[in-house]
């Protein structure tokens, strides 16, 4: 009976359809109604974060959620929670909510905010798609609809920036969604299946086309996640709103990305499969050249969150990287980096958005003495640049370390120098930050300063950094503790690799 | 029971186009709201009944082919007849509203409307090659005097336009029916078919063919047959346009299909095949690209058709000696194809009618601002839109879906690319539309809002194309329904 | 060897009215040759021992599209705005 | 060879002749004359090769009959819609648009 | 390029005669299937009436004759739509003939007499409703010509109803058909003979109506358009 309510396969129905409802009413909302807007956004965010959390411990328990129908002959629309889909999933729901608090702080008294708020949710419920995806039919359904709902996010503001930058945004994704459709339906033809599976669906001796297939597939999903040379997008799509390069970056479109090639390496072809075909070593190889690519070009900007957009190219590569490692430790690094990246990042973005909105900074070189005006803020940033850097005991370093591990387990030391070198590329344009941040003394007024009564600015705004700041210290501190991202990315490893 | 369904398809939309006639506008549309109930009521009974006992031939005034003329029942006739009902009603429920009902002429709308949805009937239940021809010549005049309604100059040009090149192609078409009659001595396509099995090859034969599916293909305006389109589509009233691109077109292509299927096999040559498909080919590239660089909405809308009709056009090679299961996977993925095109084009051209109703333009530029006060008929065109660019879950994707399989099931890999490609290019003339809509204005502030229901047909057919997808395993069983030949 | 020979005369008549209905520089000429193509075409349905279709030629075929396309060219002989069409008699 | 061969031959000739006045010419009204000689000639081809194989086939001539309705039914909604084009803009050909030409 | 643009048609249309030629040639001498005409020849009996033509046209193949009149009437709605005052108001047009006028007295009803034959012979031999309306449409031009006012034809229901007279009978009966016998368009035993001639009557009126209407609304006036969003 109670294993009958815990295992009920419409909890991953009703995990999509939170937000998805939430998007249509909000749609059908007049602007006006502000306050029914908050309500229904958070409502059905926390709604969804109970739900993921039930389904969690369900799978942690060892059930797995699964629902299926025929849309076309031989294609199923298959939703499956396993302990991969629900690591992304808790990390959607929960910067979710975090994110949706901010963002109504962050548009207070702007126009547009039924369409910004209804395509943000439809946003959020393709991200879940995607990690609920039981196959990888329906994960290119939600691929794309997080495409098409992100643009208007993007364009949001209308100005002439902002459809340039949407252009070449819809431009690459939309490009690379057809790659990865070509490479999808002649995978279908090939091995009749699309469904993913511990190990892997693919059998047989490696083949060219199935290495053809492979490398459609990955330049499909580089494309979001921003793998060089398909980066492209990442830095022009800065120009929309703060929360929306939040999610942008550390949750949606470049994760799903991220998350779409483990899914291919360790569900579609197979760990041990890819590794023999020869297809990991060169993706790691070009994983680690973007990782220092985007490193270098960080440094070179002067815009806040440009910085940040290049340091995202960079560090997501860390989790393509450490599944190319083609080892269970190299694995865990690179999924435990899913998640510290994205509470990280996020941290950092609502920051840069917090100086924008309070301060008028944009750019680095006016942020002297911003500590002292913005404690809180100026504090939780300064946790989520040394946790990219790596220095112990914060979350990034767990990751680091990971890696540098699994790098020895798999014989590949190189790897190494690049998570050293990396490294020192994060201190060399965050350290800079932070300096300026607390040790320089202000000189005149801010660009455009706003009064919010007496915190330092709105309370939406400053509680959701300060607790993702708090979250990054604890999943460092606490990685060995039962549901730390660390111990939950072992747990899928050992799923994987002992299924 | 089924004469009287034959009747309820056949018949009553023309003693509805007879009674309209004797009415005016608005009691025409009193009338239209019961003749489409009873259309949708038959459609629907057709279906069961079809699902029920399986397709068959109906012998009109009970003389069997080859003598009268037989209709051929099957799940493809009734896939169609039920696409028909649904957007034609759609249409007429969008005139009745969109239309200034005090212009004097539009009192000859119903009456023309009611023809043209007969013909479709009839074309989508012919099996004799003439009562086709008849059939497409009703499709095609009630469509020329539809367009060229209280029409000024430029409607003119683009009804004489469309008018000659229907009327071209009709004689292309029978002219071939000439030779087949010759060749075969019968005008039954399925006897026909059975004689074309026994005698493969014949010049003749093939001749004709061509000549039957060349002039078709200026009907459907197959690049580079095309240019008569895109004025008349986009010049009509848009439930006008919405018809045309939907349905109107699929009429003569839904010939040339069965006309394939038939008598491709035997008489159709591989050169045939590619040249069908590389001229669709080049519509979808070429359609795409012209509807990039339109001024006016509504043409981009038209352009659009001609690139997505190029698709259907794909079915000739990968339908042309391959196995039976590509065969199938081909003409699966071309009807999916046909309904979605026609939900989303018709959701488009609506839609577009209510942009250009609510800015007073009809230029794409003007459409600055109006995603803030039009976000319904917008997010309508929309979602469409999403069909056209055949992403998932709509049908235009299913569609896709199923021809890449066909393509490279077949090893004919190149059209695939031609796929993905045409892909990209929808999507860029699509997202040109929004991008307009999502300029913050520059001043224009006084849109002026269509009524509701203007707004909700629109979205209730882009809501349908778009879950096609979702249903594309039931809508195919529709198509796959069992036929006996001698039922 | 008559029939034949009327055939041929008949068939050859048909191609050449037809021809000289297009190439003819007035169009009340290429109107008054399309009429004398119709009770050709009549003729010749009388010679495929089609009288049905001979007497619909004659009525319909040139009969009444003549007077319509008579009617038709005077008035643009007649003139309605300004004219771009070129070629009129 | 038959005489009704013959005429199925000649109402070849008479089709693409008409075809290519139809391309060939501006004039609308000459279109429409082109388009009404490429009717004829089919007619031709349809009684003609069909009574060379059967004899005289009246249900081909049932079908030109129909044929003829309904070309002159064509015939005069496009003479309508020419004369009344004409008299709105004053032209009487469609004037070359940027795209292709109406026809095949 | 112009230049060249003709004698390109020119070949391209030769080339066309060419290929159809051959395709004429291959299917002239090398028929398959069975021939058509015996099958009429045997049901003849049951069709109602003795003329071949007209058996097909209104029994074997009546359905394609239903929707051949709705194309006619299709045209004559069309035209009609554009019609805004008669053809002949302006007064240059009016012939005011004597011989036109003597021709008129003796020809009109003379024309009416050989109509009516055409109609009534149509089942027996040669002639029918569409040679008959086409006597009867020639007749209504000349006496329009010779300025008869003619004002049923002015778009109203009158003309309406005459217009659809022909197709409206033909619907009718086919339904009728239906409800007593068991098919459309079936005729019952001993029916079709009249049948058809009521048939064939009105359609011939329509027919004659059609043609006149569209020789009528062919002239126009200035009228306003309705284009979508014409006015920026």
């Amino acid at each position: 009976m109670a294993e009958d309510f815990w295992l009920n396969p419409w909890l991953l129905v009703m995990a999509l359809a939170t937000s998805m409802v939430a998007a249509l009413g909000i749609f059908m909302l007049p602007e006006e109604r502000h306050g029914l807007r908050t309500t229904l956004n958070l409502g059905a965010a926390a709604l969804k974060l109970v739900l993921v959390i039930v389904m969690v411990w369900g799978v942690f328990q060892g059930l797995e959620y699964q629902l299926s129908f025929t849309m076309l002959p031989g294609i199923e629309f298959e939703l499956k929670a396993d302990s991969l889909s629900m690591m992304f999933a808790g990390l959607s729901s929960v910067l979710w909510l975090l994110t949706t608090a901010y963002a109504v702080g962050y548009l207070e008294n702007s126009p547009n905010r039924s369409r910004f708020f209804g395509f943000f949710s439809l946003c959020v419920a393709s991200t879940t798609g995607i990690a609920l995806a039981g196959n990888l039919f329906t994960f290119f359904l939600f691929y794309e609809m997080l495409t098409l709902s992100t643009y208007p996010l993007v364009v949001h503001r209308g100005t002439a920036k902002a459809l340039k930058a949407g252009r070449s945004y819809i431009i690459y994704t939309l490009s690379g969604g057809a790659v990865f459709l070509l490479g999808m339906a002649w995978l279908y033809a090939e091995t009749g299946t699309l469904d993913f599976a511990p190990g892997g669906v693919v059998e047989g001796e490696p083949t060219p086309v199935l290495a053809a297939i492979f490398v459609l597939l990955v330049a499909g999903l580089g494309v979001k996640a921003a793998l060089f040379p398909l980066h492209g997008w990442l830095p022009q799509a800065m120009v929309a709103p703060a929360p929306v390069s939040a999610l942008l970056h550390a949750v949606a479109v470049v994760k799903a990305g991220a998350f779409g090639i483990v899914r291919v390496i360790s569900d579609v072809f197979g760990m041990g499969f890819a590794n023999e075909a020869g297809l990991l070593l060169p993706l790691a190889g070009l994983a680690a050249f973007t990782i220092l690519f985007g490193s270098v070009r960080a440094l070179f900007q002067q815009d806040l969150k440009r910085r940040l957009a290049y340091s995202t190219i960079s560090q997501v590569s860390y989790i393509i990287l450490g599944i190319c490692l083609a080892g269970p430790l190299g694995m865990v690094g690179g999924l435990v980096h899913l998640l510290h990246q994205g509470i990280m990042k996020i941290t950092l973005f609502f920051c840069a958005g917090n100086y924008a909105e309070t301060l008028g900074v944009h750019r680095i070189d006016e942020l002297d003495g911003a500590g002292p005006r913005m404690p809180a803020t100026s504090v939780a940033f300064t946790i989520g640049a040394f946790g990219m850097i790596g220095t112990p005991p914060l979350a990034g370093f767990i990751t680091k370390w990971t890696l540098g591990l699994g790098s020895l387990e798999a014989e590949l030391p190189w790897v190494v120098a690049v998570l050293l070198a990396s490294s020192i590329l994060n201190a060399a344009y965050f350290l800079p930050i932070v300096h300026r941040l607390w040790f320089r003394a202000r000189s005149d007024a801010w660009p455009e300063e706003v009064r919010w009564g007496r915190l330092e600015t709105l309370s939406w705004l400053l509680w959701p950094p300060v607790l993702t700041a708090v979250a990054v210290v604890l999943i460092g501190v606490f990685a060995a503790v039962p549901f730390s991202p660390l111990s939950w990315a072992e747990l899928v490893v050992n799923r994987e690799y002992r299924p | 029971m089924m004469a009287w369904l034959m009747a309820g398809l056949l018949f009553t939309p023309l003693a509805w186009a007879v009674m309209s006639l004797m009415a005016g506008f608005r009691a025409g549309w009193r009338l239209a709201w019961l003749g489409m109930a009873v259309q949708g009521l038959v459609s629907v009974l057709l279906w069961l009944a079809i699902a029920d006992q399986g397709g068959f031939y109906y012998a009109l005034g009970d003389w069997p082919a080859p003598l009268g003329i037989e209709l051929r029942v099957d799940g493809l006739a009734v896939t169609f007849i039920l696409l028909t009902a649904t957007v034609a009603t759609a249409c007429g429920l969008h005139a009745g509203v969109y239309l200034d009902p005090d212009k004097p002429w539009q009192r000859y709308f119903w009456p023309l409307f009611w023809f043209l949805w007969a013909g479709l009937n009839a074309v989508w239940l012919g099996a004799d090659l003439f009562n086709l021809y008849v059939g497409l010549e009703l499709i095609s005049l009630s469509a020329v005097g539809l367009v060229a309604l209280g029409g000024a100059g430029d409607a003119l040009r683009a009804s004489l336009r469309y008018l000659l090149a229907a009327l071209v192609g009709s004689l292309f078409y029978l002219l071939g029916v000439a030779l087949i009659y010759g060749q075969f001595g019968t005008l039954s396509l399925g006897g026909v078919a059975q004689l074309a099995e026994d005698h493969t090859a014949l010049a003749g034969a093939g001749i004709a063919l061509a000549l039957m599916l060349a002039g078709l293909a200026l009907k459907t305006a197959l690049f580079p047959l095309h240019g008569w389109l895109p004025p008349a589509h986009g010049i009509a009233p848009s439930p006008v346009s919405a018809l045309l691109s939907a349905l109107v077109l699929k009429a003569s292509f839904y010939i040339a299909a069965r006309l394939w299927l038939a008598l491709g096999e035997t008489q159709g040559s591989y050169g045939v095949a590619q040249l069908a498909g590389a001229l669709g080919a080049a519509a979808v590239l070429w359609g795409s690209w012209m509807a990039c660089l339109q001024p006016r909405l509504k043409q981009v809308v038209a352009y659009s058709t001609v690139a997505q009709v190029g698709y259907l056009f794909l079915l000739f090679p990968l339908t042309w000696q391959v196995s039976d299961q590509i065969s199938q996977q081909a003409q699966e993925g071309m009807t999916l194809q046909v309904i979605s095109h026609a939900l989303a084009k018709a959701a488009m051209f609506l839609a577009a009618g209510n942009l250009v109703l609510s800015t007073g333009s009809s230029k794409v530029e003007d459409l600055a601002g109006v995603g803030r006060f039009l976000p319904f008929s917008l997010f309508s065109f929309g979602l469409a839109g999403v069909s056209l660019m055949s992403l998932p879950p709509s049908g235009g994707f299913a569609a896709k879906w199923l021809l890449l399989q066909a393509t490279i099931g077949s090893g004919q890999w190149w059209w695939a690319l031609v796929l993905i490609a045409g892909g990209l290019l929808s999507a860029a003339y699509v997202f040109r539309i929004y991008r307009a809509s999502f300029q913050e204005a520059s001043g224009q502030d006084d849109f002026h809002h269509p009524p509701r229901r203007l707004e909700a047909i629109p979205m209730a057919l882009a809501l349908l194309s778009l879950g096609l997808g979702l249903a594309g395993e039931p809508v195919l069983a529709i198509m796959g329904l069992p036929f006996e030949e001698d039922g | 060897m008559t029939a034949w020979l009327l055939d041929g005369l008949l068939a050859g008549m048909l191609v050449v009215t037809a021809v000289s209905v297009l190439v003819s520089q007035s169009l009340f000429r290429a109107v008054v040759m399309f009429i004398a193509f119709g009770m050709l075409m009549a003729l010749a349905w009388m010679r495929l021992q089609a009288p049905d279709i001979a007497l619909a030629e004659a009525a319909i075929g040139a009969g009444l599209t003549g007077v319509l396309l008579l009617d038709a060219v005077a008035h643009f002989r007649r003139g309605g705005g300004t004219d771009s069409g070129g070629d009129q008699g | 060879m038959t005489p009704h061969l013959l005429y199925a031959f000649t109402g070849l000739l008479l089709f693409v002749t008409g075809l290519f006045g139809m391309i060939a010419l501006d004039h609308l009204l000459r279109k429409l004359l082109a388009l009404n000689l490429m009717g004829s000639g089919t007619f031709l081809v349809l009684v003609g090769l069909a009574q060379h194989r059967n004899g005289v086939d009246p249900v081909v001539q049932a079908l030109v009959l129909t044929g003829i309705v309904v070309a002159i039914a064509a015939t005069a909604l496009g003479l309508v819609l020419i004369r009344r084009y004409y008299h709105l803009s004053g032209r009487s050909s469609l004037e070359p648009d940027t795209n292709d030409e109406a026809g095949p | 390029m112009r230049r060249w643009a003709t004698p390109s048609l020119l070949a391209v249309c030769f080339a066309l005669v060419c290929v159809l030629g051959l395709g004429l040639w291959s299917i002239a001498f090398d028929p398959v299937g069975k021939s058509l005409p015996e099958r009429v020849r045997d049901a003849m009996g049951s069709s109602g009436v003795d003329h071949p033509v007209t058996a097909v046209l209104l029994n074997f193949r009546s359905y394609d004759t239903l929707l051949e009149i709705g194309v006619l009437v299709i045209a004559a709605i069309a035209g009609i739509s554009m019609a805004r005052l008669p053809s002949l108001e302006d007064p240059a047009f009016r012939t005011h003939d004597a011989l036109l006028g003597a021709l008129q007295r003796w020809f009109v009803p003379l024309m009416w007499l050989v109509a009516g034959y055409l109609v009534w012979a149509g089942a027996k031999q040669p002639g029918g409703a569409f040679q008959a309306g086409a006597v009867l449409a020639a007749t209504g031009v000349l006496m329009r010509l010779g300025g008869m006012p003619m004002d049923f034809l002015q778009p109203g229901r009158l003309l309406r109803v005459g217009l659809v007279l022909g197709f409206a009978v033909f619907l009718l009966v086919a339904f009728v058909t239906a409800l007593v016998g068991d098919a459309f368009l079936a005729y019952p035993e001993g029916m079709a003979k009249s049948l058809i001639l009521l048939i064939e009557v009105s359609l011939t009126l329509s027919i004659a109506m059609v043609l006149l209407s569209l020789f009528v609304a062919a002239p126009v006036t200035d009228a306003t358009g309705n284009q979508e969003g014409g006015h920026r």
